[in-house]
């Protein structure tokens, strides 16, 4: 795993010339599918990710519906044609646990108790992969699940940061995930800070870990921004893709909020002005 | 998927408009949805096209790989197509191993394609019996509002125009797919006694009988599907030929063109 | 696909002697299983294809049954030693296609709406395989729902027409199928003379395509006289498979109509004697 | 397979006529039901045999491949035996992937012709640890009226005895498989206290339990299977494998003839 | 199949010093797993046998269940690392099938009407193989069965005999097996002498079967013993295991009788001290 | 797998108990059950633990084999991890192929192996490019009480300790796997607001998530996974990796010795 290809230049810049605290360019459209009840469109560095979602509806097969709240499933899936070798299509078992992790992330901000013996069912679609697809998926399903007007707490987010060619980075691109030594994909609840997916790979000292962490958790602050404008953005527009879109179920309260503030926490504080460490991130 | 129920109040509206020629979105019999392609979205794709025809989007990606070819044709590549329903696209949708619905699809589309030769499958021979390329086509359905056979086959056609062959993995230069012909397919949906083309979903799902011809760019026909449980006479499936082969041309410009 | 091989010689004789509008030879038997309800052997040139027919019977999985009409499912299956090479058993993607459209054609002449919530089961076994199974597949299962009292407003029956070595020709054999330029199976209800199935592969000019379908329309009513023999002599005999012969469940109120005329439809005209145009078919 | 019901009259009746010895089709204890063997009946086969045992027919047909030995036995050809309970033959039976009545089937049937050394595997290597022929039995089920075992026993050893060895694919020249035993399986029915063989399928419905026992030309035993719930005392064993070489005996006649 | 490695010396001795007629050292214990209502562990000779039982308990699918009796379902498994070349995860046709006979001779033994619509389910894992797992999974199985307190007329018992470098031997090692001529395992009701599972493959004459079957039947015998000591153990031990064994569900009546003997049948004969006669078994 | 229910009671006291520290089998917050590990159980494994965690149980054996190197690693042997929910350990556990939880289960514990490069893949390698040893590790579950990832983590690291690698195949003689590193995962589960290591099944079922850490004998962090639907602060991220540490060193004790 040591790197024969240098990563980071003397300079401490990397191969497509980011700094070590940089993310890559993200770039986030709510409302881009007509059948699903909400989807969002994310383009993330080489990323190119769809997420729909449908529901709460009935949950099927019965025998899995939950008596007391609703059920967040998502599959993520990879198309065919978004990895160089040609991916068979269908559930790999990566695709299984990220499937699991992303589902469980998402339930903790929805409010499953609303809507018993149902399914919020949640489809990401990577098209095109280069490293960080999950932190990719679950950002864009995230807004594809306030589009559909979920109730939930918050939206969530996520990003990862990781070890490269010895030094902190945040938001690996293809080269830095390949050969580097350590990948901390987490995704946040921006408005509380709780952490609700968090895996790891690799070799981090507690100390490094603790400084990715942090470096992944301010990133989501800064993603989260993104988001929120892609949703302001689909509600301020009325016809771009043919047709008004539909209102969300949930009445949107405040502008520069998401129409997910179903129960807004006034006490808690307001995602700060992200800080990015001297440190760094990837998948 | 379980069976698609609309209400018999959208049912009758539809059929009682087609009995005078006249479409629910108020198009012409022959009017297709706006179609838009977009080639190259995929970049990890060696070829790729983004499909909206009106309100349904497809995504072709075309791959290439080495491989080995089928022992009774030694000197040809192998051309390999697939359709995934994903359930993104539909309520109807399910996930899992393709259905009879993405089947029929695959290999209608793929009808189209091999037998028109759009592919000349004897350059994608690198020694023979040994090793060839596969040329996979996926299509991949994201949102779905009915004409899928027709949205695939410009998705493929587009996709195939511009595939970049990777020769550089056997030390050649990259070289563009050549494309021999361009099939095109078009289909028809006969309500009560109506024949309209590209059916939207909701037309879809009142039809009687559904017809896709593929057509190449000299008009002669290369593949046919009838589907549903309705019926054709003689003359109305002479009609859709002639209709397709009209519509198809003028398909053509904007997808090669 | 320039075949090598002449599949016709100087005189226009086919490799097996046919005329390039003959047919191969037909031999159809109805009331062959026991446990069916309705079943028929056939044969068609080197193609031995069984059919049997269970319903109408509470169709399962439940959640697939038609609250208003009975589903027709066709299941078509190549025994594994029916082709040179060994076929693996159970259904590959062409199966599935054929299944479906067989399904679809069939479904066009069975009164559905009579038999809500049902399912009317038809299994195609071919046996042996000669180029043209799905034809031949189909002519059969129409002749067991016949034998199996299924209400039917008239028989369906299936022949191919196609292009090879630069001829029209009708029913293409195995080489002609392997080496030709095009094939067109087409299936018709006889006495409307209504496609309910064509599919087509290959290369046809449209003036080409118009000849290959009458064509085959016209061998279409030729083989009904088939069917309509094979049920004649089913309900003439009595014993000769051991033990009489169920009745149909639809009483038969004339001798040389078969069972299946529960809604006769005087007014169409009765299919003709075909004549065969100087045109050619095939698989 | 769903649970099969049979009337408790049926099975009473089944069961009083049993306890007199009599059996509800009126045959004696050890009489089998017409038995009618057809060679040769699919053409594209290597070797077949469609059998009628009374109501039960079953086609059985023999292809033959070059593939690779196994491991541990380079220089023997491979015998692959499959049966299918396909739908058609029973309203019992389903679509899809054998399930284990069908398993069991093909497993004990092929048990009986292994085991007799039926056929000489060495005799099918072609090339020691690299190409052998493979032998493939496969048993399509067409209609279901008991006595698969047997039906199928009789139509592999049917099929085996007309199996052209297709060496001409090796240019060489082809010739008949030879058969170095004649395997034959007999099954045994248990209702109450009386066993008669070849069980209808009514007979298998009511039954307390079945045992299958194949003997070769010798009447050795080769190989057994005891089948359902219910039990057989030692002595009842004895008399069933004396039964079924005698009645093993006559059967052979009929189908190696 | 002419064994070039012989494996039996002058002396009739086998490879691993048995006598022809000599079972392979045979150790159970009753009781061992928490979850499952009944388990047992079983060793015989290599083989190394986990049974474990639920029930009864509701049956489903839905649609397998019974209405007048409960199931007994069996799954018999090899786990991946239990014989020398990795076996593939999931059942093969070889478990299949021994699934089903097994099922077949333990449901003889259970009363079943007494649970309709349940199911008993068995489940019998392979740790270590080493010729004759059938019998001892199957032996296993009955003792956790008690150990669950299912309600059983009597034990099951298993053991092979069959034939090797020409000799008739009991209970067949590895090589054995693998290099024989014979194999015949046998199940039996010990109380009765009913002959529940029997299966064969090889080549007996009619009198080495029958010599053979006597042999194993003898076998069957011993084991009973080894697997009512068991069961003695098991319930003569009130906390090894942690905790005190849960009561079976039919009180125990007599001391020296498995917890299984809800029906006692006095008029039958106590299973007779086995005399195992000069003959040889294995699987 | 069905959603498994507890009962309004049982969740509460275990609340309860939290609030004030306590677990309701009256263990510390970092203590574990006790711990038994017997190597060495299976002998036709190459390598074998069997371990008892408090009530829970798993064996693992490793195999090795023949097998051909990834291509983008030629030089290095191919590491392979399965666990198997079999329906013996839990009447939560369906018989069937692996479902979600199985896979999480097998990928986080090979994860705790592969990234502290436990053992060097390129010492398995026999002909770069061509032949390699594959490792499989597997973990079959006999009795479920909770805890997997540690039990399984466990019996990874004790199989891999005492696997022999059977290098007499190639005509070598066999020596013992070298382990370069001792990876070892903590699991803790917060409830409330009380987070405890080992947790029983009784505590994972009222758990609101959950984390595993793996960490090599140097005390760094080689993999992590979070799971459940609720979420951890910073801090307690920061709290667990420390206690993970602590507890892994007094583990690892244990089990390598």
């Amino acid at each position: 795993m040591e790197p024969e290809v240098r990563l980071l230049d003397e300079n401490k810049r990397r191969l497509d010339g980011r700094a070590v605290d940089e993310l890559r360019p993200i770039k986030i459209e709510a409302g881009v599918l007509n059948r699903a009840d909400g989807s969002a469109y994310l383009e993330w560095g080489g990323n190119k990710v769809l997420a729909a979602v449908y529901g709460p509806r009935e949950a099927h097969p019965r025998h899995r519906q939950d008596p007391a709240r609703a059920l967040v499933q998502c599959r993520y899936n990879m198309a065919a044609f978004s990895v160089s070798d040609r991916k068979r299509p269908g559930p790999d078992r990566r695709s299984v646990e990220i499937s699991k992790v992303v589902s469980e992330a998402l339930g903790h901000v929805v409010f499953k108790e609303q809507f018993p013996r149902t399914s919020v069912d949640v489809f990401i679609e990577v098209l095109q992969a280069e490293a960080g697809t999950r932190c990719a998926g679950l950002t864009a399903a995230a807004v594809a699940m306030a589009d559909a007007g979920i109730p939930m707490r918050d939206l969530v987010v996520s990003c990862a940061a990781g070890k490269a060619d010895g030094t902190l980075l945040l938001d690996l691109g293809k080269e830095e995930d390949n050969l580097g030594e350590a990948d901390l994909p987490v995704a946040i609840v921006p408005r509380t800070g709780e952490i609700v997916l968090l895996q790891m790979d690799g070799h981090l000292t507690p100390e490094e870990l603790e400084t990715s962490l942090k470096s992944a958790i301010d990133a989501c602050h800064k993603i989260y921004e993104i988001q929120k404008d892609a949703l302001r953005r689909r509600y301020a527009v009325t016809t771009e893709h043919g047709g008004a879109p539909p209102p969300p179920k949930e009445p949107e309260t405040e502008a520069d909020t998401p129409p997910t503030t179903e129960e807004p926490k006034p006490e808690e504080v307001e995602a700060p002005e992200p800080v990015v460490p001297e440190t760094q991130e990837g998948e | 998927m379980a069976v698609k129920v609309v209400s018999e109040l959208t049912r009758n509206h539809i059929h009682r408009l087609a009995a005078d020629g006249k479409r629910v979105d108020g198009r012409g019999p022959d009017e297709y949805r706006p179609l838009k392609i977009e080639k190259g979205f995929v970049g990890s794709a060696e070829g790729s096209a983004r499909v909206h025809l009106g309100k349904t989007e497809v995504l072709v990606g075309i791959k290439m790989d080495f491989g080995e070819p089928y022992a009774d044709s030694p000197n040809k590549g192998v051309l390999i197509t697939a359709a995934e329903l994903i359930p993104m696209a539909s309520p109807d949708f399910e996930a899992g191993p393709p259905r009879e619905k993405a089947i029929e699809l695959a290999r209608v589309v793929d009808r189209g394609i091999r037998q028109t030769k759009t592919v000349d499958l004897e350059k994608l021979c690198i020694e023979p019996g040994e090793k060839v390329w596969l040329l996979f086509m996926d299509m991949h359905i994201l949102d779905y509002d009915g004409n899928l056979f027709d949205a695939c086959s410009y998705g493929v056609l587009g996709g195939l125009s511009n595939t970049i062959v990777p020769a550089s993995r056997l030390e050649a230069e990259d070289y563009p797919l050549e494309i021999q012909h361009q099939p095109l397919s078009v289909t028809a949906a006969k309500i009560g006694n109506a024949i309209f083309l590209d059916p939207s979903l909701q037309e879809e799902q009142v039809a009687d009988a559904r017809l896709t011809v593929a057509t190449d760019e000299n008009g002669d026909v290369r593949a046919m599907q009838k589907g549903l449980n309705g019926s054709f006479t003689f003359d109305e499936i002479k009609e859709i030929v002639d209709r397709a082969r009209k519509a198809g041309g003028e398909l053509r410009k904007q997808i090669v063109g």
